[in-house]
């Protein structure tokens, strides 16, 4: 079977692979209990800085990098820690990063919000606002100048769409037919500014029709919906060179950071959007299918929860970064 | 006198400065509704609306501009920089846009307009979030750089550069927000121009501006306990740069240290030493010490960071140093 | 008659308004003529730095800029000259700054890319791509903060819309309802680079749409039609504070500076140009009109000429700045 | 040798690199069919197509942004600014992201980049288009930062910019394009971090990069007739910045000038100045003159202009007033 030919098939019968909806599940609880570790270790100042969380974004995270293949790259912002994991980032190196450790996918230079893994393509967490996209630009032109069959997952926020850096980024992603899905996370806030308040638009999606390039829109609540509309850009990106702007439709559940009071959303509204929770909704769906029981549910939560344990244990055990080793890495030393 | 904070001391200037003229308005990211990420802006959108207090998109090439344009137009902006780093975005609208129009405009045109933003390392926030470059700004004609690190200096001079009819860059520090001190009411300005003596002593001179003013004293109490006189002097004026108290003083200590958040090279210090050996050559008994950050992007991991950014100890080992009194 | 019913009048009836249309056509010829011999000064080394003309666009420019009021502002960049002489700037101190002296409108501080006026609300030329967009948002929200029914138009070429500042000032252009009018004189190129080589969408008006902004495009050689759309939306700013985006299509005859040796266009495409000149057709149209005989345009060109050979003997005979003043306006010295 | 101008100095670098290495490429306004606004890159679409040589919008956080996302993909951009002014809209990407990501990546990638821009002022451009700030560049750890003045330096350095791993910020100079000299064929690299006498002499060391290095050969040839000796070290490593010969230089003459085309305050001399005392105090019998641009947004009239920018005139006064020759 030809690659593109297999491709259609997986998409097409996604409700019918078991495997993929369990992995789907799986992924997006992994997130969730990573995240809430991560919470508690923040409080227990095991953890330091600005950190984000993921929890409410689970389906729009999964559904969209789950639809990559491993050598595809992945170029994200702080809020990152989900979005390393799903792209197969080892949980204990993303924890020991958050702690700071030598082990950590940075080597604890960079702390939770420059994760990074050259292995998995997971090129890395950028702290300001808009400035991954022209970078992930460039790895697209790389990719087309390599006629590699890749693509590139530019994820930001809703509060991304307003700066200069999207704007010239979609374009060039156009005009030279780049391999590249800009994934917008519209969790209807950037920090304490609602989209309505930030954004002339308020569907990001439309945005896309200043760069003559497909724009979707689509409820990130939903993992299957994510997944498919994702896999279809992907595909498009990865055959046609087709550029595309998919906005998901999410919430985070906690504050914009840890050290946020979160006083300007209405608690009815968290509730509301919790009341959709995306991990919930796909256990409940494969129940409905039979293709999981409160049993396996209980043990697949186990099994997540296990996991991150063993990544607060390697995180807790690493050591700290050499003093010595300060210098270590300003400048790139071999030449090669 | 009451102690406030310096984050109370700038909120009640710019609340001052509200009331007094109507031509005064804030604007930056989630200055109003969410009170400021660092709540410096806390209850002035309740108190003055949104007209006034104007809450702008991720997009800082705007927040400068329309600083800049409402200037022109006869308004006295006050933007916010959530935090400094994000004026890299924006850094050719405060350069060639705003520090240049009234010269290259043949003075027809003012733009009265400030700029506040923190800056500064200490919070693990890593590379992109700890940095200032407050050098480059005071390298810049046209632009007013201030630096205070007390209550009383940040209220003075923030009420001071609302007046001024220049672009004055007004640099605040993440980690001074919460330092306490004593804070006239009202009708306090304090000189953009004028840096001053913060403590005397007559064995030697430490320079230091923002955070580390803060540092330099803490340095200097316990200096003292060895025996030590060291003077501080604020360098809370970097452009124009004031030099005379500074100078004073290393005539009458020869021995002089600068102190900066930022990395070492083409740093603050390296200005203010050169000035020092142009006009007081011979009054040094020793080099100049300049301390400032490891030249590395600020690291996460919190025992390479503390090594990263100068503090008390490093300013005491130098001092020690600069006297041969190891 | 109230201000705005005057103004629908004046604009219903523009091709019966004689004295408006003689306007409109002196104005074009004016800075044609200056630029001619701005030219012709340029190559006498009387002109320095760069040097860019309008010369093709006139029609462009003075459609546009006449539909203000003084009380309106100017934005624009470094191709400004007849801008500046639209919104009713002297020639005589337009010239004396391109040759640097005391008497130019920004004292011989700011030469070509930098004309400036106060008192005519010209707000400035800017010889970074892209900048003075946001500037021009500023003087919008002014106008709002003081309540003033003034207008601001920014003017930009083609290739400014493809940067960032583009982007962020039209977004809050529209959600901060700003009085602002972005016209983009799309001249076909940015410097040797075609828009289609520099934009994914080549139609510059729709890029409104990315804001939810009325775009409109225009043939910049007729500057009836471009009178009248720009009034509509001078006015649609002045009183609904609906901004928008104006694309007037046009040509320069010359290269994008003094300096450029123009090997990018094709003879043709230039003389085709040119053969639609924008001055030619309205002094046509207004001679089959019975407004004008070939005496009177002959006897317009002499009047103009005669203004620009004053400007260029104020130039000349003016005082260069004192070397002493080098310093002065720095900063602005006095407290208000 | 042939003798060649810079300009095509650097064109033969970067042909030679791009058939030496076929992940070179190059990037940038108008540096494609137009062959380059200063002609730098002249022919080089033509033979290598518009894959190689990519030409861009006016949007250079894109330009910069694709040279540092195509280089963590493997390859080795070239990116060209038309002139350093517009690099500041792009700074961010500069020092934010190009600067620090090897650093905060924990060395997992490199960003081996180029970036090309000519500085510098004296063509009556005015306040937006003459200034470098090449000591804002030096500054950030991360970079490398070079500016050579001649013709062999140009060809050297830039193919040995082009094989770094690191991205090198590399400032050229308008006034410098048609200055000529012997330039070595073929594989001629010249190390990015070391500094070099250009002129020997035994009165006073003159510390100049880029263009102002023109300036102080000519000055030296000059201050030869009346009889100053004038050692001439070319600093065209800015970061890291090799101060040894400089260093050498300064304990054999005792008296150095720093000159630089930028601002003097903050600027590369204060540092240059600093190392010089720091590292040779008691070497010198005078203080280090700094000499630079005058600080002002840069004017456009021509006279002003010429008294703003520094030249051969002011190297010469300032030689005599040194050595008290006056
Ligand atoms: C250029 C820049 N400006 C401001 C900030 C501070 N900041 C960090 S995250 C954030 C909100 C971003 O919102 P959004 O893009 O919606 O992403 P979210 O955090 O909601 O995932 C802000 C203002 C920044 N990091 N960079
Ligand atoms: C940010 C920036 N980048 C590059 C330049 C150099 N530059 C000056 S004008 C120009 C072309 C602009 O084209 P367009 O916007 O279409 O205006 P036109 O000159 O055609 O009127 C370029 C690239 C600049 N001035 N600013
Ligand atoms: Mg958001
Ligand atoms: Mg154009």
């Amino acid at each position: 079977m030809k690659l593109d030919q297999r491709e259609t098939v997986r998409r097409k019968n996604l409700l019918a692979d078991r495997e993929t909806l369990l992995g789907l599940y799986r992924e997006m609880l992994l997130i969730r209990r990573f995240e809430e570790k991560t919470a508690q270790m923040y409080q227990m100042a095991r953890i330091g800085g600005f950190c984000h969380l993921n929890i409410g974004e689970e389906a729009a995270i999964v559904g969209t990098i789950s639809s990559l293949r491993p050598e595809d790259y992945v170029y994200s912002n702080y809020r990152e820690h989900g979005h390393a994991l799903a792209k197969g980032v080892d949980p204990k190196a993303v924890m020991a990063e958050l702690y700071g450790k030598e082990t950590g996918t940075s080597k604890g230079r960079g702390g939770s919000m420059h994760l990074f893994s050259a292995e998995h393509r997971f090129h890395g967490g950028y702290a300001i606002v808009g400035e991954a996209l022209p970078i992930a630009v460039g790895t697209g032109y790389a990719i087309r100048y390599r006629e590699k069959p890749e693509v590139v997952m530019s994820i930001f926020g809703d509060g991304a769409t307003n700066i200069g850096a999207f704007h010239e980024s979609l374009n060039v992603a156009k005009l030279w037919k780049l391999p590249i899905v800009f994934v917008c996370i519209n969790n209807l806030y950037g920090m304490g500014t609602a989209v309505n308040r930030a954004s002339a638009v308020t569907e990001i999606w439309k945005k896309a029709c200043a760069y003559d390039m497909t724009g979707e829109r689509v409820d990130g609540m939903d993992v299957l919906k994510v997944r498919e509309v994702a896999e279809r850009l992907v595909e498009q990106a990865r055959t046609e060179h087709e550029p595309s702007l998919l906005e998901c439709v999410t919430y985070r559940y906690k504050g914009h950071s840890m050290s946020d009071p979160d006083t300007y959303r209405q608690k009815d509204e968290i509730k509301e959007w919790q009341g959709r929770d995306a991990i919930l909704a796909l256990g409940n769906r494969l129940k409905a299918l039979k293709m999981l029981t409160d049993a396996d549910i209980e043990r697949i939560d186990q099994e997540v929860t296990a996991q991150v344990e063993e990544a607060v244990t390697f995180a807790e055990e690493s050591p700290e970064p050499d003093p010595k080793d300060l210098y270590r890495n300003v400048y790139v030393e071999e030449r090669r | 006198m009451p102690v406030l904070t310096i984050r109370d001391a700038l909120n009640q200037a710019l609340r001052e400065e509200m009331l007094r003229d109507e031509s005064v308005f804030l604007l930056g990211e989630d200055i109003g509704l969410y009170d400021g990420s660092f709540k410096v802006t806390r209850g002035l959108y309740k108190e003055f609306g949104e007209r006034r207090v104007l809450d702008t998109p991720i997009a800082e090439e705007v927040i400068v501009g329309t600083a800049i344009g409402a200037a022109m137009a006869g308004l006295r902006p006050v933007a916010e920089m959530m935090t400094i780093n994000f004026i890299l975005v924006a850094i050719d609208q405060v350069v060639n846009a705003a520090a240049h129009i009234h010269y290259m405009f043949g003075g027809g045109i003012a733009v009265p307009m400030v700029i506040r933003a923190p800056g500064g390392g200490g919070h693990q926030l890593g590379a992109q979030h700890s940095h200032s470059h407050e050098n480059w700004f005071a390298h810049v004609p046209g632009l007013k750089v201030v630096a205070p690190g007390t209550p009383a200096d940040a209220k003075g001079m923030l009420k001071a550069a609302i007046r001024d009819d220049n672009p004055v860059i007004f640099i605040e520090n993440e980690g001074t927000y919460a330092v306490k001190g004593e804070v006239p009411e009202g009708e306090h300005l304090t000189p953009l121009d004028r840096n001053e003596v913060k403590r005397e002593g007559h064995d030697l001179t430490i320079c230091a501006h923002s955070r580390m003013l803060v540092v330099a004293m803490d340095a200097a109490r316990e200096l003292e306990q060895e025996g030590i006189s060291a003077e501080v002097v604020d360098m809370r004026a970097l452009r124009p740069l004031d030099m005379a108290p500074a100078l004073a003083s290393v005539r009458k200590t020869g021995h002089a240290i600068t102190l900066e958040e930022g990395w070492r090279s083409f740093g603050i210090g390296s200005e203010i030493a050169s000035r020092i050996y142009e006009e007081a050559f011979d009054d040094l008994d020793a080099p100049v010490a300049r301390i400032g950050s490891a030249e590395v992007p600020a690291p996460y991991n919190k025992r390479l960071e503390k090594i990263t950014f100068p503090g008390k100890a490093d300013v005491i080992v130098t001092a020690r140093a600069l006297l041969g009194r190891n």
